[in-house]
């Protein structure tokens, strides 16, 4: 390992040292407040790391990790997001869990696997990294001890992700058994050198995105969603719904470009037609759901739904690298938007210990009460809507000009049938927030800490940049891809 | 610049209403007004910096340094998006009725909103700057981007202020409105992109997707796409429902700007962007879209003649009025694009006159239902005076504005298709019967005594007096209006080639 | 002869993963599932890989299902919890899982039909896969030690309660 | 030792066996315990097949991707089993049928 | 001609100030102005009329380009001729008498403020009407007159009834404008203007006698001249347009609005002459409307609508004579029946308004003593309507009668029918006469009229008397077919005609020769008598079948039928949601069997294929 490698590894370093760092520190001193402080501080110094790494050139770190400016991109997203949700967990936290510094070591591990999934280009690091993550969401998940609901959520959670982990490992040993190599490029090699049309090659890709679907929660994999986000606390369902999905996606998409999985237009297909379901099921799903969380839960299996729409495009299209652009742009926006709108719920339900689902009735007033949080769930609804001047909506074009350059009409179809399904219940959390209180505002929190300004405040400014200046982002994407 | 600071102006005028909130809850009120009267008075001095004969110019289609203010700044260069706004005679009027209108609209809810002021107003001038830029702008992405984010505010003006069942008003006002701009939206991408294998660049500028050659189902589905997008918001038969919901729910200002302005950016859009993008599928289609105007005339008419609701009266005779726009769009001569634009801007002043009306009414005896009105000409003659004004120019009275647009199209429509003119002239009848039964059941017949009413102060006669002389100047000299547009009209229809329009004329022919 | 050795060790490992699925016994089944875990390791001898076959035994039949074994005690189900698992192992029960998974296994088996070769016989010594995981995966190994020590925060932090009640449990504490 | 010629299609078939065993075990079991020890069937599984790859290449790979799905399930058996002693402590029984307050 | 812009700015401006005024302006004020303003106007109008007799000569005047689009470009603009000048006197000169008189008849309501703004309002349209020199501006006039009726009609606002009276008789004619507006559309089309003299030379140019095109042209204006002048079938408003305070009745309804479509046709009789057909179709839809209202007269209670369908049979007379191509004896006819059917009105109205607004004639009587002035007006009003010799109508009815006559091939028809006409004419006017002011009296008047009324009625008694001398400037305006001498044994049918009718009337009525309450009492005098007090139910027929199916349909509409498709879009999403949430049961085993599933279908789709 040179210093190059070092250096180009610096966020997954910053990552692992830290949480060595933290483990220390909860040995010798409990306290809540210097967890959170130094985990935001390791989560943002991995993040501000990733440009000190970028300053090499691509470097491949042993066979199991590439870093390029792609991989550290996405490690300073995970890592910001992250750090955003140790911050939102702060106040949350402490109304819900004993012994709370845990929980920001298993989010910085947690982090960590997300990080390594982006350089993955080996199956041992794609699934260690998948794995990292999985189990210590799985602890998070149940980290809350006032209430069962967790609990149930991180035991179907576990249950089922552990058997799509199995179902994508018993895919990779098919692949491997055919081709003899487990890294990703090689595999692509391989895979263009063997007898096309080999039924196990083609079942063992199937399999590995079977496995991958349920964590993205593609339709027909989809049922665990809304029961999992509905339980676990606040802040880990934005986390699970921001970096847990952007990581996995960003791997799968490093897998099929770099073994160029692309090559089986059947299967590529398929995830098409999983696509048009994800979009039709999850805006159906979420249309007259009240429970807030359940529905931004379904509303996340529709936007993974418009996402799959890049894997067609990338088959058809004339401008491929507008595609994996499209891919970049929108799990970018995607993951700031989700992170404003479970972070909204978790400052609202930061103090409210006895009761953990925000019914749409809960935000009545909302805009008058608390105008900057309102106004932050105002922006996120308006980005998850796909309503110019947000992230979404840059977001949003982009798949349009993909599918456009791909011709994909019939996804195209159903991402405008899907959308405009989804403006309806995503308004309906605008108009819930702006009615006239029915009694007295309550008052505001007691406890309101800078953060309840500044994050929201951030988060606002950085949907609303993402929308009406996004030609710095493209510009950056367009020079790394 | 000078474009982007009046659109700055009323977005920051916005901001501050908002603020001033906290200092008193008048305060936004005088400062929206102030903001308004200021961006009118910016309008002019633009306006009267620039020659007279630049006025006369045909401004043209394809490069925007020949229009009257041209300002483009690069953007998103990756999809060759630019900051493109550019105004001619047309733009202009728009605008100016905008700002005119938005002046009503702060009058007409001077006394009626009590709650949250400030972001009411702010609101108020946010649709406002979002309306102006629809009229300005001349790149696709950014003039989707007006178009929708216009909506916003739109949306909760009527959400929050509105009446009981706002909700449900605005939230079918905002899905017709977003479902059918993501159509747009797809078809401007589809659009750029043929526009990127043609020229062999890839734009989203108004100037450079002008003419290209589109053929073939692919086109048709993309004019569709704009059509509808626009024909929702004019509102076009079948697409008009979520209209009169929406103006009944709204308040005084939302509708006065819904029905003043909003619906006017369907008719802009259908004129500046679909029928001529499209020319030759455009002379196809016409048939169906002046089927669906007269259809909307008539139809609205019918349907206005059986409310009970005056605000849902007013809300139908507009879509009746706008299908009269609509017939004249695709009539496409130049008799019946002025009249289209005169009734753009006439039906803006007459519907804002008649909602700030029923705005007043509603205020004063807490319903809209008209049976429990009549005879109210006895207590409140000034109003019932203005109102019979209203009526009768929203009938179409010859020497007031409306009159003078229903007739160039109507002329211009006889000559493309005389049949369809003969059953759009059926609306002229409809109209006088819905407006005259409208004036019967509130304001004659016998007043109730019990019920004590006041008149409209000097505020609201002000707004209507304005409102009158307009409508009378529009009537009796209209040629200003009729000049300022010419050039525009002409660069149009020679954008639209020579051998379209035969294609137009025969197609009336065929029928 | 090896053969039919590794053939027997498959059929053992079967048929011990079928019983172990369906017993009602919790600690029957465990002991069933380790006889499988062990004719695995056999095949996995057989197969050239003696370390894998190794460590199936110390750690997966020896370290993991020993957890199971904990957990069971400290549970302490009883004939009760057995009675119910025979309730719902009814035979029409299995129906839907039965042939779900039975078509699965006839798509594997039309998926793996054709897999081109024979196992290569040359056996892969320990110290080979020492030298590989401590060279190229150096870092994977870096990480599975993050995703153990998560595995163990985790633990100890869901399972740490049930702990301390059972041991400590208040007064009147039910819950 | 070793040098077995065994067809590697006949260790994948095995391998799917246990597999699908696995997955109909996840399917018909109601009590979590017998879930979690699916789940182990499953991974087991896999590393069979991954063990026989790597002995049809030669490669050390096969027995080190082993190594980690070793990992793997500790890591997950190791919280899932803690996740046994809490729901049999809130729940007051391990089947799963019964943990549906989360649905809709 | 520097004055020919105030004539309808006169009565417009004082219009508008009383407007502005809010109805807060002193009465005397606003009587002061609208009767002035009239005044005034009809000042300029005499200047004028006195240059136009002196020379001939055609004024124009140009105000401005209303508006210029394309070759599009009516101007305002006033031409006068010696029809114009005529019909501005008539405006005016008839119009200032109704204006004084409605001071005193006015003065006790409220609004009389109000009441002379819409007046002179009316009349500055009237004379826009007239004046335009462009069809476009007619049609200003036109709608704006419509419009001004509509509001006097509706004056009283407080009875619904006024109000429903006051639409109707806007949307009836309002059926017709729209006919009308075709028409301008046709003619614009073809002929590429609407100035009213180019437009009859490109008509002469272009088209050649008998053609298509102007024939339909000429049938959409038809249209409109059919609404305005209450001829069938448009002519049901009229009647109730009685609603509107009695000097309304006069001026509007009896002496200048309905006599609009007279006007057009004569103002365009170059273009009518192009289109026999229609020429042909006036003539017998006057004579068939002149029948009609003739007898409906006879039937009515009512005063004013007794007076309503004598105006509508009179206009018929007008349409038969432009039907005939009388164009001059049919604006001659328009100028008679202005005075003696004003004055008719003006006293009928001195009768109501002296009698507490009593309208019903079988409640009056004797009043031939009690108000003698009023009397004398209505007799000598009478008289000229039943056209007695040597009274204005006489004169003027002759006139058409003899055109009728000289017609070749239906000539002798229409004269018949004209004379049948005439006979009940006098008739019914006689019938009136008699059974108010003689007899017994029912009601007792409470005043007597005053100067105001009086002055009125006085030269209105003379203009009916002497107008059938006047001469007008027609000459070189209107084509006079001068026909040739008949037989004289016509004109003495002609002159006894009326003369039978009275005495048929003195029978009937006065000299209770036949018992007219045994012939109504009679079933079939009963039927006969309320078929024609109905209108000869044609009012009943267009309730059946376009009222009713089009208030029916609305308020079937009324609730938005192109909803239930976006209602049925709501209800199949809705739908899918309920289907797709029974799926999220909670039960993990469930959702572990839909994972396998789905996995099965995935591996079934690939291996098939690859298979």
């Amino acid at each position: 390992m040179t210093g190059a490698d070092f250096q180009s590894l610096s966020p997954l370093l910053i990552l692992s040292g830290g949480a060595a760092v933290l483990m220390l520190q909860i040995a010798f001193v409990r306290s809540v407040n210097l967890t959170a402080t130094l985990t935001t501080l390791i989560l943002a110094l991995a993040a501000l790391s990733c440009v000190y790494a970028g300053q090499i050139e691509e470097q491949r770190v042993t066979p199991l990790l590439l870093a390029d400016q792609f991989a550290l991109l996405f490690c300073s997203l995970f890592c910001a997001a992250a750090a955003v949700t140790a911050l939102l967990s702060h106040d949350y936290i402490q109304h819900h869990g004993d012994e709370p510094e845990e929980y920001f070591l298993l989010l910085t591990l947690s982090t960590m696997g997300a990080c390594v999934l982006a350089y993955a280009v080996h199956v041992a690091s794609f699934l260690l990294g998948l794995e990292l993550l999985s189990v210590s969401l799985y602890a998070l998940i149940a980290y809350p001890n006032k209430s069962i609901l967790p609990l149930e959520a991180a035991t179907k959670y576990l249950v089922l992700s552990g058997a799509a982990s199995a179902t994508a490992l018993f895919g990779f040993a098919l692949l491997y058994a055919v081709t003899g190599t487990l890294e990703f490029s090689t595999l692509g090699t391989r895979l263009g050198e063997t007898i096309s049309g080999q039924p196990v090659l083609i079942a063992g890709a199937a399999m590995v995105f079977a496995g991958m679907a349920f964590k993205l929660s593609i339709v027909p994999f989809h049922l665990w969603t809304p029961d999992v986000y509905d339980g676990a606390p606040s802040p880990i369902t934005g986390y699970l719904a921001s970096v847990a999905k952007a990581a996995v996606f960003i791997a799968v998409l490093r897998l099929f470009l770099e073994a160029d999985l692309f090559r089986y237009q059947l299967l590529v297909e398929l995830i098409g037609l999983m696509a048009i379901l994800s979009m039709l099921a999850g805006n159906l799903l979420a249309l007259l759901q009240t429970n807030i969380k359940r529905m931004l839960a379904y509303s996340s299996i529709a936007h993974i739904g418009y996402l799959l729409i890049i894997f067609m495009a990338y088959l058809t299209s004339s401008d491929r690298a507008l595609t994996v652009e499209a891919a970049a742009y929108y799990l970018i926006a995607y993951t700031a938007t989700t992170l404003a709108a479970f972070g909204l719920l978790t400052l609202i339900s930061a103090q409210q210990v006895e009761r953990e689902n925000i019914e749409l009735h809960h935000v009545t007033g909302l805009f008058w009460q608390r105008p900057l949080l309102a106004a932050l769930m105002l922006v996120a609804m308006l980005s998850l809507a796909g309503i110019p001047l947000t992230a979404g909506f840059i977001a949003k074009f982009y798949l349009f000009s993909a599918a456009v350059n791909g011709q994909n009409w019939t996804l195209l179809g159903s991402l405008i049938l899907g959308s405009g399904i989804g403006i309806y219940y995503y308004l309906r959390v605008v108009y819930y927030m702006t009615r006239r209180p029915e009694h007295q505002p309550t008052e505001p929190g007691t406890t309101q800490s800078w953060r309840e300004f500044a994050l929201p405040g951030a988060l606002i400014a950085a949907i609303l940049l993402l929308g009406t200046m996004p030609q710095a982002l493209i510009a950056f994407l367009e020079s790394i891809l | 610049m000078s474009m982007v600071v009046l659109i700055g102006l009323l977005l920051i005028g916005g901001v501050i209403a908002w603020w001033t909130e906290r200092i008193n809850s008048d305060w936004p009120r005088w400062v929206a007004l102030a903001t308004v009267c200021a961006a009118l008075l910016y309008l002019l001095r633009i306006t009267a910096s620039l020659s007279l004969e630049s006025f006369e110019l045909v401004p043209d289609p394809h490069d925007g340094a020949s229009w009257l203010l041209h300002l483009k700044l690069a953007w998103i260069p990756r999809f060759g998006i630019n900051f493109e706004l550019a105004m001619d005679g047309l733009s202009l009027l728009l605008v100016a009725l905008t700002l005119l209108l938005g002046l009503i609209a702060i009058a007409s809810s001077w006394s009626e909103i009590n709650f949250k002021t400030g972001f009411f107003h702010a609101n108020l001038l946010w649709t406002l700057a979002g309306v102006c830029g629809v009229f300005l702008a001349l790149d696709l992405f950014l003039f989707f981007l007006f178009w929708e984010v216009m909506l916003i505010p739109m949306y909760l003006l009527i959400a929050i202020w509105g009446h009981e069942n706002s909700g449900y008003a605005a939230m079918k006002f905002f899905i017709f409105t977003q479902f059918s701009g993501l159509l747009m939206l797809l078809s401007i991408v589809v659009l750029a992109w043929q526009g990127a294998v043609t020229n062999g660049l890839l734009s989203f500028s108004y100037f450079d997707l002008l003419g290209l050659p589109l053929e073939g189902p692919l086109a048709w589905v993309t004019m569709l796409g704009f059509f509808i997008a626009f024909t929702v918001k004019l509102p076009g038969f079948p697409f008009h429902t979520w209209l009169p919901d929406a103006h009944t729910q709204a308040p005084t200002a939302g509708s006065v700007l819904l029905a003043g302005i909003l619906l006017k950016t369907g008719a802009y859009g259908l004129l500046r962007f679909c029928i001529p993008l499209f020319p030759d599928i455009s002379a196809q289609f016409a048939p169906i879209a002046m089927g669906l105007g007269a259809a909307g005339v008539i139809y609205g008419a019918i349907l206005a003649f059986g409310q009970t609701d005056f605000k849902r009266l007013v809300a139908y005779s507009s879509v009746s009025h706008m299908g009269f726009v609509l017939l004249g769009l695709y009539a496409w001569n130049t008799l019946a694009l002025q009249g289209a634009v005169m009734q753009m801007v006439a039906h803006g002043v007459s519907t804002a006159a008649l909602f700030t009306l029923a705005g007043s009414l509603q205020q004063r005896l807490h319903t809209r239902d008209m049976r429990q009105m009549g005879g109210l000409w006895h207590q409140a003659p000034r109003m019932g005076a203005c109102a019979m004004f209203f009526a009768l120019a929203s009938l179409g009275l010859p020497g007031l504005g409306n009159f003078v647009a229903e007739f160039l199209i109507l002329l211009g429509l006889f000559a493309v298709q005389p049949w369809l003119c003969a059953v759009a002239a059926l609306g002229l009848i409809s109209a006088a019967i819905y407006a005259l039964w409208m004036m019967q059941q509130t304001f004659q017949g016998e007043p109730d005594t019990g019920r004590q009413m006041r008149d409209f102060n000097g505020r609201e006669m002000l707004a209507m007096t304005t409102m009158i002389v307009a409508l009378i100047g529009l009537g009796l000299y209209p040629q200003p209006v009729l000049d300022l547009v010419e050039p525009t009209l002409d660069a149009l229809q020679q954008e639209v080639r020579s051998d379209v329009i035969r294609a137009f004329a025969t197609t009336s022919a065929a029928q | 002869m090896m053969e039919s050795l590794f053939y027997g060790a498959s059929a053992v490992a079967l048929l011990a993963t079928v019983a172990a699925l369906t017993r009602a016994n919790a600690a029957h089944a465990l002991i069933y599932l380790i006889v499988s875990l062990l004719a695995v390791a056999v095949l996995f001898f057989l197969m050239g890989a003696p370390f894998a076959a190794a460590l199936e035994i110390v750690v997966y039949a020896g370290a993991i299902m020993v957890l199971f074994v904990f957990v069971i005690m400290m549970l302490n189900l009883g004939e009760a919890g057995n009675s119910r698992e025979r309730e719902w192992l009814a035979p029409r029960k299995w129906i839907v899982p039965g042939i779900l998974a039975g078509i699965l296994l006839l798509e594997l088996v039309l998926a793996v039909r054709h897999a081109p070769d024979n196992t290569s016989g040359v056996e892969v010594p320990p110290k080979m896969v020492g030298l590989t995981l401590f060279g190229p995966y150096v870092l994977a190994v870096e990480i599975a030690s993050l995703l153990l020590l998560t595995g163990l925060v985790g633990a100890y932090h869901i399972g740490r309660r049930f702990i301390v009640r059972r041991d400590f449990s208040r007064p009147g504490d039910n819950s | 030792m070793g040098g077995l010629q065994i067809p590697l299609e006949h260790v994948l078939l095995i391998a799917s066996c246990l597999f699908s065993c696995g997955l109909a075990g996840l399917m018909l079991r109601r009590n979590l315990i017998f879930m979690l020890m699916s789940l182990e069937v499953m991974l087991n599984s896999a590393a069979l097949a991954f063990v026989a790859a790597g002995a049809r290449w030669g490669q050390p790979d096969g027995q080190i991707i082993f190594l980690f799905i070793l990992s793997i399930a500790a890591a997950e058996v190791a919280v899932g089993l803690g996740l046994v002693l809490q729901i049999q402590r809130r729940f007051k029984t391990l089947d799963m049928d019964q943990a549906n307050r989360l649905r809709g | 001609m520097a004055v020919l812009w105030l004539i309808p700015f006169l009565p417009f401006l004082s219009a508008t100030l009383m407007l502005l005024s809010a109805g807060r302006m002193p009465r005397y004020l606003s009587a002061w102005l609208g009767v002035g303003s009239i005044g005034l106007a009809a000042v300029c109008v005499a200047l004028v009329a006195r240059a136009y007799l002196a020379d001939h000569q055609v004024q124009e005047l140009t105000l401005w380009t209303w508006m210029s689009v394309d070759n599009f470009t009516p101007r305002i603009a006033f031409r006068v001729d010696g029809l114009t000048v005529v019909m501005m006197s008539v405006i005016t000169g008839v119009g200032f008498l109704i204006h004084l008189y409605s001071v005193e008849f006015m003065w006790e309501d409220e609004s009389i403020c109000r009441y002379f703004a819409y007046m002179n309002l009316f009349v500055a349209a009237m004379l826009l009407l007239v004046m335009a020199d462009n069809l476009l501006l007619l049609y200003l006039g036109w709608e704006g007159v419509g419009a001004c009726s509509y509001l006097l009609v509706g004056f009283w606002y407080r009875d619904p009834d006024n109000g429903r009276a006051a639409r109707k008789a806007f949307i009836v004619t309002r059926v017709g404008d729209t006919a009308m507006a075709l028409g301008l559309f046709l003619l614009f089309t073809e002929l590429g203007t609407l100035d009213i003299q180019p437009l009859m030379a490109a008509a002469n140019d272009r088209w050649q006698i008998g053609d298509t095109l102007p024939i339909l042209a000429t049938a959409l204006l038809l249209g409109g001249a059919l609404g305005k002048s209450a001829q069938l079938p448009l002519h049901t408003w009229l009647p109730d347009a009685m609603a509107g305070p009695t000097p309304v009745s006069a001026l509007i309804h009896a002496a200048t609005m309905v006599t609009a479509g007279v006007y057009l046709i004569a103002r365009l009789y170059e273009l009518f002459l192009l289109a026999p057909p229609t020429l042909a179709v006036i003539a017998w839809i006057g004579l068939l409307t002149l029948l009609l209202a003739a007898f409906t007269a006879l039937a009515q209670k009512d005063i004013k609508r007794i007076l309503a369908y004598s105006t509508i049979s009179q206009i018929g007379y007008m349409f038969l004579a432009l039907g005939v191509g009388a164009f001059a004896s049919s604006i001659f006819h328009l100028v008679t029946h202005a005075f003696f059917k004003a004055l008719l009105f003006l006293a009928a109205g001195a009768v109501i308004h002296c009698l507490h607004h009593e309208h019903n004639i079988f409640r009056m009587g004797g009043l031939r003593t009690r108000l003698p002035v009023v009397f004398l007006s209505f007799l000598i009003g009478s008289a000229a309507l039943a056209a007695l010799p040597f009274s204005s109508g006489f004169f003027s009815k002759e006139g058409i009668l003899l055109s009728a006559w000289t017609q070749p091939g239906i000539g002798p028809w229409l004269w018949a029918g004209g004379l049948l006409g005439a006979l009940l004419t006098s008739i019914y006017s006689f019938r009136l006469v008699f059974i108010v002011f003689f007899g017994e009296a029912q009601t007792e008047p409470d005043r007597q009229p005053g100067w105001q009324m009086a002055i009125p009625l006085m030269v209105l008694c003379v203009l009916s008397l002497v107008g059938g001398w006047f001469v007008l400037p027609l000459s070189g305006v209107l084509p006079d077919p001068g026909h040739d001498p008949v037989s004289h044994w016509v004109e003495y049918i002609s002159i006894g005609t009326p003369l039978l009718g009275l005495t048929v009337a003195y029978l009937l009525y006065l000299g209770r020769q036949v018992s007219i309450a045994s012939l109504m009492a009679s079933p079939a005098g009963a039927a006969v008598q309320s078929f024609w007090y109905g209108g000869a139910r044609i009012d009943k027929l267009y309730d059946l079948l376009l009222v009713r199916p089009f208030t029916g349909l609305t308020h079937w509409w009324r609730n938005e039928p192109v909803d239930l498709l976006y209602n049925a879009l709501v209800w199949m999403t809705r739908w899918g949601h309920g289907r797709l949430v029974v799926l999220q049961t909670g039960e993990l085993r469930w959702y572990a069997t839909s994972m396998v599933f789905g996995l099965l279908l995935l591996l079934a789709i690939v291996l098939r294929d690859s298979a």
